[in-house]
């Protein structure tokens, strides 16, 4: 197999052929904050978070969706970088309707560990409060859009690995919203199987279990890739 | 004698059709010398702001040069058919006073090449394209010249993508080209959303087998078999001429199996899109071709490694595509020697806003703004000074930039538009007066962007909305200091990190506003004595 | 020689007083507090009912959902050196600012709520209160602080606990400016 | 009373039924056709919701479940398709629509003015798609019709050069076209053949 030669905030580090940036960074152990990112999933690099800079071009890349070349030279953590990064996190918040205080995933939200990951303690953009949907017409779960940031998990997972395809976006922009089905209520749509796979994969608290209540969201998010290995590769968990 | 009457959209939005069915009615009822006159519908004769057009071109007495002399009219009314058809027969002169000064600069310093069958050849009939030329180089090529050497001549004319970007036509052909074997498409991008650029929709309705043609000589150079022209619904004259141009090549064997005897084949379609600006982009395109959400995707891969359907894929513009056949039956060098250094050939613009003369105008690339906009446009009505009156002039669209009126003896070419901090773009020019407010020019676009957007990721679907409730303060003069700092942060970052094109350009118009029309924006800022509560402490210091 | 005592202050604006409760959490290190600070505007530490001149430093829990909020917030920032936004409704808006969902809607936030409130809750005699100068009239939209007056430090969580005030409030009593990283220090909710 | 030895059958739920059951059959089956020309080949999801939208006036949901099926397709794919590009409509039109261009052009020469005027003169909302019943008004990015700015798209119509300099000459205009509120007292003559624009609420 052959290798790549890169290096990561100057951390020489060496990946296999077909790695992603992001692979690279993780074998140089260093932190890149990701959201519409689950490992098993195909990535789309939609969040913008795990942006790094290609060393001479200048140019910003998704690390998950790009693909490590041959003496690349990456940075991480530059200021701008780390700006940026805390801007879209704020324009995440200010987007959608995030009240931690009574959330089910509050202490298990990959949005709220971000927003502590690159340091915001407000934001400077004003919340939108937009009009959005809570539908609970399903028997086990709940989607709850205020919440929603639309990184697509959902929709992959059940399409890439339930094969059942319930989820997609609709519309267009600011008016972009997850839908279940002909956006039917969710619990009217036959090609569901109620796997829950999209609660797992869901990174706050819109998807949830509808007999959790404030914090007590619990989340398998390994599952996609374990999955996909199974499938793939024939390797199982207890293997 | 013949009258050429332009059927493109813009004059039939003026009456053009019942123009010319008065033409015909009343060529039948005079009978006699009027029989003579022939009546043809061809595409835009360029003038657009005062249609309908018609152009009369009189056979001179035997021996005169040149032999035969062209009369354009403006803002025919259809009871004036009459008087039209007297003065081609000979017999009066009632129209002097609609009749174009055919030297004036409107038309002299136009140099036609792209644009050289619209208003000549009637858009619905191939023979008549080909009885003008076209398809001669497709032939030509595929009996005489090898794909290389096509893709020797493009690279040698120096021709950069007329989309925006600019990207030199002949590389992107050979990294087609030389992409492992395989299927390969070839795409036409008819997808002209930016608001301002009616070239494309112009050239669409005037001279469609053009566009094939060239099309069809870039599928050979790059060995594709299959291709598509993408157009917008927003221009159904444009579909349906090119759709039936496509049946026209098709029934004379210029598509299909086996095109003019040589062994290439080559199948195109049209697809039509729904109205989404983003479409453009050549990912989201791609996307939009294969029956899906328009959503552009991270780049690399570029299309031209893996498009439609994993495949690699050529995409051109239409005027791109279109000057193509003039370049191989020219050559190259021929075409180099036009424009300057960086940006060769011929640029069409669309020239349009607070300008005398509006239309379409083809000049070479390096022709100064001021040119363009003052000489051939007339500047703005009833403006005055040395820059007419002029303001601005917006180029690019929404990802482009506005130039203010000290800087229009820029010449036009891609590396000085871009110093400017505006873009080539596709090639509206929409000239701003006095009167203009420049934030308010950039709310506009600011909220074409939102509207835009695609909404996949957070700069764009979400920097554009509070970009432009940032703007809404300015316009609404209720901003501040901070408003301005944070304005300008936002920009950056939006322009930095969003995943396309559409948002990577989104900021442009506030950021070159900003740049040479700062005061209107200090000036919307409040004095902090007149400020109501809620804003007052604001002024003072920043909030981080 | 001791350093003069800073002038302290912690304001209750649109908030459930969790916060504030949060603060009495911190227990004996309010001693500690009391030997560098003169508490010189509190509702949990003092009666005075007008904000004072020259403060130094000034907790404001909550958001600024009504007219007295917003008279306070403006007064306060004129007499506060450094104004700390004391937990997540302050900082975000957070529960107050749920009624912003109702802006769109017709009749607006102000108008829904007090509908929700005043009439359709009501078990008997529903009617909107009438007394001027008592109820304290809401504001179209609930602002975070810093929408209203600049604000100098940001200390979220539904409430920040106690270990979390002391860590901003520790390095401040040294004259440094706290470093609130991690998510022990920083996270919201 | 003897108990029934299995359940009785139960009313077919409105989910057993085709979802186009309640739309008409000759639409049906002409859709059916149309997207068998097409190979029925799932690229051509846009081509056949534009083909379809022309037989109904817009997208009712179970012609899309209908294209779903027939093209081999997930709902919410279909779904999202059809709702991200603006041309399609998800939902029953007005009996008028106008659309009024914003393009660069159009703005510069006015167009913001027309659509408030618009607003103000039909009694309803831009892009509201409900309208004021008979008539909706849209924006449009721009029609490539630069040159006639501002324009004005009525009923498919396409009308050039709106005089908003001239209040009296552009409401008579309006009210030529049509363009006239619901209530008879707003100025503006309806001289529409049809008659159609007022009264129908």
């Amino acid at each position: 197999m052959s290798v790549h030669t890169l290096t990561v905030d100057g951390e020489e580090v060496a990946v296999p052929a077909g790695a992603t940036l992001l692979d690279a960074v993780r074998a140089a152990g260093a932190e890149l904050p990701t959201l519409c990112h689950l490992d098993g999933l195909t990535p789309v690099g939609a969040c913008r978070l795990c942006l790094v800079e290609l060393e001479g071009s200048g140019k910003l890349q998704p690390a998950c969706a790009t693909a490590a070349g041959e003496g690349m030279a990456v940075l991480t953590q530059t200021p701008q970088l780390q700006a940026y990064r805390r801007m879209a996190v704020e324009l995440f918040f200010a987007e959608g309707t995030h009240v931690c205080a009574f959330c089910v995933a509050n202490g298990n939200c990959e949005l709220q560990d971000v927003a502590v990951a690159v340091g915001m303690d407000h934001s400077r953009f004003p919340y939108q409060y937009p009009q959005r949907r809570v539908d609970a017409s399903h028997p086990h779960f709940a989607i709850d859009h205020h919440r929603c940031i639309l990184c697509t998990r959902c929709v992959r997972v059940c399409d890439e690995i339930e094969g059942a395809h319930v989820w997609d976006v609709a519309n267009r922009g600011r008016e972009c919203t997850i839908i279940t089905g002909l956006d039917e209520p969710w619990g009217e749509v036959q090609a569901c199987t109620s796997c829950g796979k999209c609660v797992d994969a869901c990174p706050t608290g819109a998807i949830f279990r509808k007999d959790d209540t404030t914090a007590e969201k619990q989340t398998h998010r390994e599952r996609p890739q374990l999955l996909r290995d199974a499938r793939e590769k024939h390797q199982w968990q207890n293997q | 004698m013949q009258l050429r009457c332009c059927g493109a959209s813009g004059c039939r939005s003026a009456g053009a059709e019942a123009l010319r069915t008065a033409l015909l009615s009343a060529r039948d009822q005079l009978g006699g010398a009027a029989e003579a006159v022939s009546i043809k519908s061809v595409g835009c004769l360029r003038l657009c702001g005062r249609g309908p057009l018609v152009a009369l071109d009189r056979p001179e007495p035997s021996g005169a040069e040149p032999a035969c002399r062209t009369e354009l009219y403006a803002e025919l009314r259809p009871e004036q058919a009459a008087d039209l058809l007297a003065r081609a027969t000979g017999r009066g002169d009632a129209l002097a006073a609609q009749r174009l000064d055919s030297d004036h600069p409107f038309f002299a310093l136009q140099k036609s090449v792209v644009l050289e069958g619209c208003g000549v050849v009637d858009p619905e009939s191939i023979d008549d394209a080909l009885s003008h030329g076209t398809y001669a180089q497709l032939r030509r090529v595929l009996l005489d010249v090898s794909p290389e050497q096509v893709r020797e001549q493009v690279k040698r004319s120096g021709l950069r993508g007329r989309g925006g970007a600019g990207y030199p036509t002949g590389l992107k052909w050979d990294t087609v080209a030389l992409q492992p074997p395989g299927p390969r498409y070839v795409v036409c991008n008819a997808d002209e959303g930016d608001p301002g650029a009616f070239m494309d929709r112009s050239v669409l309705e005037s001279d469609p087998h053009r566009l094939i043609e060239g099309l069809a000589i870039a599928a050979y150079a790059v060995g594709a078999d299959q291709g598509f022209v993408y157009v917008r619904a927003e221009y159904p004259l444009a579909v349906e001429r090119l759709r039936l141009a496509l049946r026209q090549a098709r029934s004379k064997g210029l598509l299909g199996a086996g095109i003019a005897g040589s062994g290439f084949h080559l199948r195109l379609e049209v697809r039509v899109g729904a109205g989404a600006y983003v479409c453009g982009e050549e990912t989201a395109l791609l996307a939009s071709i294969q029956g899906q959400r328009g959503t552009p995707r991270p780049r690399p891969p570029f299309p031209a490694q893996a498009g439609l359907w994993g495949a690699p894929t050529l995409i051109n513009n239409v005027e791109t595509l279109a000057s193509i056949p003039v370049i191989l039956r020219q050559g190259g060098d021929w075409y180099a020697a036009i424009g300057t250094e960086g940006s060769k050939g011929t640029k069409v613009f669309a020239l349009s806003g607070a300008v005398q003369r509006t239309g379409l105008v083809e000049v070479p690339m390096g022709t100064t703004l001021r040119t363009v906009v003052q000489t051939i446009g007339g500047g703005v009505p009833g403006g005055e000074g040395p820059d007419g009156g002029v303001k601005a002039v917006q180029t690019g669209g929404p990802s482009g930039g506005c130039i203010p009126a000290h800087l229009l003896d820029t010449p036009v070419d891609y590396e000085s538009l871009r110093a400017l901090g505006s873009m080539m773009g596709s090639g509206g020019l929409v000239v701003m007066g006095d009167s203009t407010s420049m934030p308010e020019v950039a709310r506009h676009f600011m909220r074409f962007s939102v509207n835009e957007s695609c909404g996949k990721c957070v700069p764009c679907r979400a920097g554009t909305v509070q970009l432009a409730q940032m703007l809404d303060r300015f316009v609404e003069r209720r901003a501040s200091l901070v408003d301005l700092e944070r304005l300008e942060e936002l920009c950056r970052m939006v322009g930095a990190t969003s995943l396309c094109g559409l948002g990577q350009a989104a900021p442009n118009p506030v950021l070159s506003t900003l740049r040479y029309f700062r005061q209107e924006y200090q000036a919307a800022c409040r004095d902090p004595v007149q400020c109501e509560p809620l804003d007052a402490c604001l002024l003072k210091e920043g909030t981080r | 020689m001791t350093a003069p005592k800073l002038r302290f202050a912690t304001v209750w604006l649109a908030g459930c007083s969790g916060c504030h409760m949060s603060f009495l959490d911190l227990d004996e290190w309010l001693f500690e507090l009391a030997k560098h600070v003169d508490i010189v505007f509190s509702p949990v530490a003092s009666d005075i009912k007008t904000y004072p001149e020259q403060v130094d430093v000034c907790l404001v829990e909550g958001a600024v959902a009504n007219a007295d909020n917003l008279d306070l917030a403006l007064q306060l920032r004129q007499r506060t050196r450094l104004v700390i936004s004391f937990g997540d409704c302050a900082v975000t808006g957070n529960v107050p600012a749920l009624r912003n969902l109702w802006a769109e809607v017709d009749g607006g936030s102000r108008q829904s709520v007090l509908d929700r409130g005043y009439l359709e809750l009501a078990d008997r005699g529903a009617q909107h209160p009438h007394a001027p100068g008592i109820v304290p009239e809401l504001l179209e939209r609930v602002l975070p602080l810093h929408e209203v007056i600049p604000v100098d430090l940001f200390l979220p969580g539904c409430p920040p606990s106690a270990e979390r005030i002391r860590a901003c409030l520790e390095p401040l009593l040294r004259g440094e400016r706290p470093e609130l990283t991690g998510p022990d220090l920083l996270r919201f909710g | 009373m003897i108990a029934p030895l299995s359940a009785p059958p139960s009313a077919p739920s409105r989910a057993d039924l085709p979802p186009e059951a309640d739309l008409p059959a000759e639409a049906v089956e002409r859709t059916s056709r149309l997207i068998r020309q097409h190979g029925s080949r799932s690229d051509a999801l846009i081509e056949v919701l534009h083909q379809v939208q022309e037989l109904y006036g817009y997208l009712p949901p179970g012609a899309l479940a209908q294209v779903a099926r027939e093209l081999k397709l997930p709902l919410a794919q279909v779904f999202g398709v059809a709702s991200f590009y603006h041309l399609f409509r998800l939902g029953a039109p007005t009996a008028h629509r106008c659309a009024v261009c914003l393009g660069t052009a159009c703005f510069v020469k006015g167009g913001g003015e027309l659509a408030a005027r618009l607003e103000r003169r039909l009694g309803l909302r831009l892009d509201d798609a409900a309208g004021n019943g008979t008539w909706a008004l849209e924006h449009v990015s721009c029609l490539g019709a630069c040159g006639q700015a501002p324009v004005l798209v009525v009923d498919g119509h396409l009308e050039p050069r709106l005089p908003v300099d001239d209040p009296a000459a552009l409401d008579a205009l309006l009210g030529a076209l049509g363009l006239s509120a619901n209530d008879a007292s707003d100025a503006g003559t309806d001289a529409r053949a049809d008659g159609s624009g007022t009264g129908a609420r």
